[in-house]
């Protein structure tokens, strides 16, 4: 791995992270309101993901989509502003944290309804199959999203007709306080593709390495125009589902676990032992992160408010 | 003369095909539109025509379809995705409301979604309570999509093209009673805007103001008053959201009087917008309450009998409109 | 198999085609309006499948439903004069073909909407379950409806749940014009209850006693609390879908081919065979179910249309 | 004094346990209403109380729980499920409208059933266009299903209470800001009545008719208005189908006025069926056109001002009140 690679990865993870903080670190304050499911635990998935797409290709997020916005390229003011309801904000201040969306990257939004953007990456990958395109896209979803009536169908079209959509499970092993266990018939998710002959694989979602190398195996599959995949990324979300949740249904031994497998300390010891980064360049790395952060924490709190007027604008084309 | 006498189901035969052949970004999904034709007739040939890639049979999956239009419009494309009978609309009002509608306002404007849902629906057939609803009521409250329901073969071919070219989303609701209708329709091109209401015919007594089937209903009621004359004036709405209120109210401002007839339910129907509107638009001009004829509040029964007595008849309307200028 | 028996499942299933037969007389000549599914062709699944059940037990039925309603004990006239909305039809002619139900039957009903009776279904078995019962519930569905997102809900819930419900799938090969190979990415639609941890089997649907067989066994192991199972009747629809089916879909060698199989006269030869019935006798069964039919279309045209007040009766309770 | 003051949530709570406890047949499910206690708090501790087999988590399948609480309704079960955000009902909105409503009338009056769906709507809490709809409207256009909205503990109580032992379909729709308000709620059994409305406020100038969190500003703007000589009668529909067209018409035969105020996007809305029945009832008793404040026609935007802008505020009533007793 190049130290050029190396660094945009462990960056965008560190990104994530502290981005995510600061938002917990807004709520607690009330500075942030509404709703805000965190990714902190998730980097690896996002960022080892979308790591591997081209600029035009297209993701689809979820609830849980702050991190998928700043791999896809989200400029974290932008982002931080929008979840701020800021004139600023990438969806000027209506979308939200439910809702950062950026088409102009290929992010095709996050959204509120569990399960709700299957159907959309399952038509962006027609659009690209009926423009003859090579574009690919990765459609991230919860392990809850899985029992979603729409997961169904959208994979049965998607392997059917042989759609360039990388289906991406996001198994964080809860939906909300439901563990996959009490809500899912089968717990190794990967057997629901058995259902559309889709091929399906596990992965070690907290290995950034690990989610590059199987990505890029699918994604080059489906840029060759031969159809889906269902992977799904093992992985844990540090807090709890949103700011009300006292964790109730989850052991603080089994948060510790899944802590001792942090993707960024995972991935940050690795380049150290292969002398790749330096601990030194690791920790600068990690203060330039936390100035970004500030800075774009600066930019959204300084960020006028919508004007009254915008209430009726963007709705129709 | 360059016009021709063609059916309901032509003319959105024609619509189809002149855009397809047009714009390569347009494309047909949904269920039985391929070889079979549609269950009313009218993607017939239209598979043979332009390809399977451009007119796409798709499993019984109804929010995957309205999903996967919604994701093809985001993306470059201009689908026409059909949903068998509005009936089944249910199983993907999530994708409809949450997605499609507010796609590009929670985005701050930054997509465009240029997909037309057609779908069909009344009553008619004694289909009983899964195959007769009338459910346009629904998606005028739901802000974002444009509602449309032609009742002739000329505003049904305008229409849709002009929905096709809309970057808007747009129901595009027919009847199932219009398909073998027909009507006087131009060989040449044409396109009929939306959100505009056309006054069907010209009266002075008394507005009512309709759409879809009921028009027709309306028509026979307003002649067979001007035998007794009564000069109705008939108001056909053809789109019901955006709601065209200024030619209701100028309507209203000659007349004074307003029947609204609709074949939904009555309760929560799209008459009660309408009339509220004219209320709030027009109340110093209303010589008498606005009534509503409308379906009965019931799911559709599948005897004939009941099924008649469930939505208007000329005679209800007839009725109102007597009773309004009493 | 008793001479009993053998009469009674062989009667069953020449009633339904009779029955059907005469419905799509009815059609063309324009004295039956509406819709209509006819299951000529398929009797041996539903006479087979509900053969096994208990009066209590429950079924849910499908747009396609003649078949099962009568398998269930439905009288004929009353179901012939529901189709012709007569006012002594078995839901007083306001459900027609598409709605046929009597739960005192415990038929749950016919539904219009495809895969609109599979959640039913899942809550007839969680009643069941609930009220300690010893009921088992089969839900009938089309191979069409396999791709509807109610179904992997539903098949996912009933799994975890381990609810007594047999999802007994109609696989005539096609959901109106559109085949199984077009419709869904698995062929082998037993492949579906993979997703679900379920198990599954394909069953001969044109041969009534395996039909019986396998049913069984799926019932019994319901019955046992050990949960549901999904079986693919494979079988076929004589008539096309409905009456404006032009049938382009599928060829006329197709149609002869399953003909052949034909579950009365594959039944029938079996018995002689196996000497239970002459072949007079089958022959004397056959008209006195004419006779039946004439009796049931003698009372359904006779019968009185809905008075008027019917209209707004039946609604709430 | 045998009153105490509990919360809106608390009251949920407690007509949830007494008709648990009183009848072996209800049982609950839906997403999160086990150990987690439900988005809102209202089943906390029901699961610990009346174990897993009666407290059902679920996994995110709403079509299949409104579907598996339809067949346990039917055979012999009281089911009352969740839905978490009302948001989310256009995913089982086919097993509600096509399946829940009218399985009775379509099976000729022979099926019974007692299914209430729980759920909550409205804004207030910034969530944007996915948490914070009011689609009331699209329910009482179903018939077969009533629709229940309760401002008030008492009411919240009673009216769940009578829900639950009611033998039709309930919807019964919550508003997520009204969960820790407070009011006086009797410690002994009482039963609300579904299908009236109660005057929560006497007046003699104008009726408000409101209904759900929008009774609050209501009463705020009557008290302002009491100050400035304006007498407002205020009346909570709580139920909206069916709807007390009785009570509201006696009001206005005293007022000769009204304004309807509700937070749902304002075309189609539930505001619209109220005033066209006013219209029909009273036509002759209105003094002046009826006012809707309702919410925007636009998916509710994330930003706490506007979002304040896109639901009727105290003000607004203010402002329409005064406007319609110029
Ligand atoms: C259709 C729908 N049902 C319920 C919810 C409420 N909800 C929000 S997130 C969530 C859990 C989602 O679980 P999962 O898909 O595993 O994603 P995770 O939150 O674990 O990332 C639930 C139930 C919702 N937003 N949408
Ligand atoms: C949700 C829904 N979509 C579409 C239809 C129209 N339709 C009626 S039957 C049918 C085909 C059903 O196929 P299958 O489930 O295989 O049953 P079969 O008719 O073959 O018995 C279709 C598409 C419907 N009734 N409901
Ligand atoms: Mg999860
Ligand atoms: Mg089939």
């Amino acid at each position: 791995m190049k130290k050029e690679e190396a660094i945009f990865l462990l960056k965008q993870m560190m990104q994530i992270r502290q981005f995510e903080d600061k938002i917990w670190e807004l709520l607690s304050k009330n500075i942030a309101q509404g709703g805000s499911h965190l990714y902190a635990g998730e980097e690896a998935v996002a960022v080892g993901a979308i790591s591997i797409l081209h600029p035009d290709d297209y993701i689809t997020s979820t609830h849980r989509g702050h991190g998928h916005a700043i791999a896809k390229g989200g400029k974290l003011p932008e982002l931080m502003a929008e979840i701020l309801g800021k004139a600023t904000g990438v969806c000027k201040g209506k979308g939200g944290s439910l809702h950062l969306a950026d088409l102009s990257q290929g992010n095709l939004g996050a959204n509120g309804v569990v399960g709700g953007s299957l159907g959309i990456a399952t038509g962006a990958g027609l659009s690209v199959k009926l423009r003859k395109a090579k574009q690919v896209v990765i459609c991230f979803f919860g392990d809850g999203a899985t029992n979603q009536g729409i997961f169904h169908e959208s994979l049965n079209m998607a392997s059917k007709w042989r759609l360039p959509v990388i289906y991406l499970c996001e198994n964080n092993l809860y939906g909300m306080s439901v563990s996959v266990k009490r809500a899912s018939a089968v717990e190794d998710l990967t057997k629901k593709a058995l259902a559309y002959g889709m091929p399906a694989e596990n992965v070690d979602g907290m290995d950034i390495l690990m989610v590059r190398k199987v990505v890029k195996k699918w994604v080059d599959f489906a840029r060759e125009g031969k159809g889906p995949a269902l992977l799904i990324c093992n992985t844990y979300r540090y807090y709890g589902h949103s700011r009300s949740d006292a964790k109730v249904y989850r052991s603080r031994e089994e948060e510790d676990l899944w802590r001792q497998r942090d993707p960024i300390i995972l991935f940050s010891k690795r380049l150290i032992k292969e002398g790749i980064l330096k601990e030194e360049e690791i920790k600068d790395l990690e203060k330039k992160v936390t100035e970004e952060i500030e800075e774009a924490t600066r930019f959204a709190m300084e960020s006028p408010l919508p004007e009254s007027s915008a209430l009726y604008e963007d709705l129709y084309a | 003369m360059h016009n021709r006498e063609i059916t309901y189901r032509q003319a959105l035969h024609e619509a189809l095909t002149e855009e397809m052949e047009r714009d390569g970004k347009v494309f047909l999904m949904g269920e039985d539109i391929g070889p079979y034709g549609g269950a009313y007739g009218a993607t017939k040939g239209l598979i043979e025509k332009f390809g399977e890639e451009r007119v796409r049979d798709t499993a019984i999956s109804e929010a995957a379809i309205i999903g996967a239009g919604l994701g093809a419009a985001m993306t470059g494309m201009r689908p026409v995705v059909e949903i068998m009978y509005i009936d089944f609309i249910g199983i993907c009002m999530g994708q409809i409301n949450n997605q499609v509608a507010k796609i590009r306002y929670m985005f701050g404007g930054k997509a465009k979604v240029p997909l037309v849902i057609r779908t069909e629906g009344g009553a008619g057939r004694t289909l009983g309570a899964h195959h007769s609803q009338s459910l346009e009521a629904w998606f005028m409250h739901i802000p974002g999509i444009r509602v449309v329901m032609p009742a002739t073969p000329y505003d049904a071919k305008g229409l849709l093209k002009t929905s096709i070219r809309n970057d808007n989303p747009t129901l595009f609701i027919e009847h199932k009673m219009l398909y073998n209708t027909k009507g006087q329709v131009p060989k040449s091109e044409y396109l009929v805007p939306l959100g505009e209401a056309e006054v069907k015919r010209k009266g002075s007594n008394i507005s009512l103001i309709t759409y879809s089937r009921m028009l027709l209903y309306s028509l026979e009621a307003a002649e067979e008053l001007e035998r007794q004359g009564i000069s109705v004036e008939v108001i056909d709405l053809r789109t019901l959201f955006p709601l065209d209120i200024k030619t209701i109210t100028e309507s209203i401002k000659k007349t004074n009087r307003a029947v609204i007839v609709e074949e939904d339910c009555k309760t929560g129907g799209a008459g009660a917008e309408i009339g509220m509107q004219i209320m709030e638009n027009s109340f110093n001009w209303l010589d008498a309450p606005i009534k509503r004829v409308a379906g009965a509040d019931v799911p559709m029964p599948k005897s004939s009998i009941l099924e008649k007595l469930a939505i208007p008849s000329k005679e209800d309307i007839v009725k109102a409109i007597k009773e309004t200028l009493r």
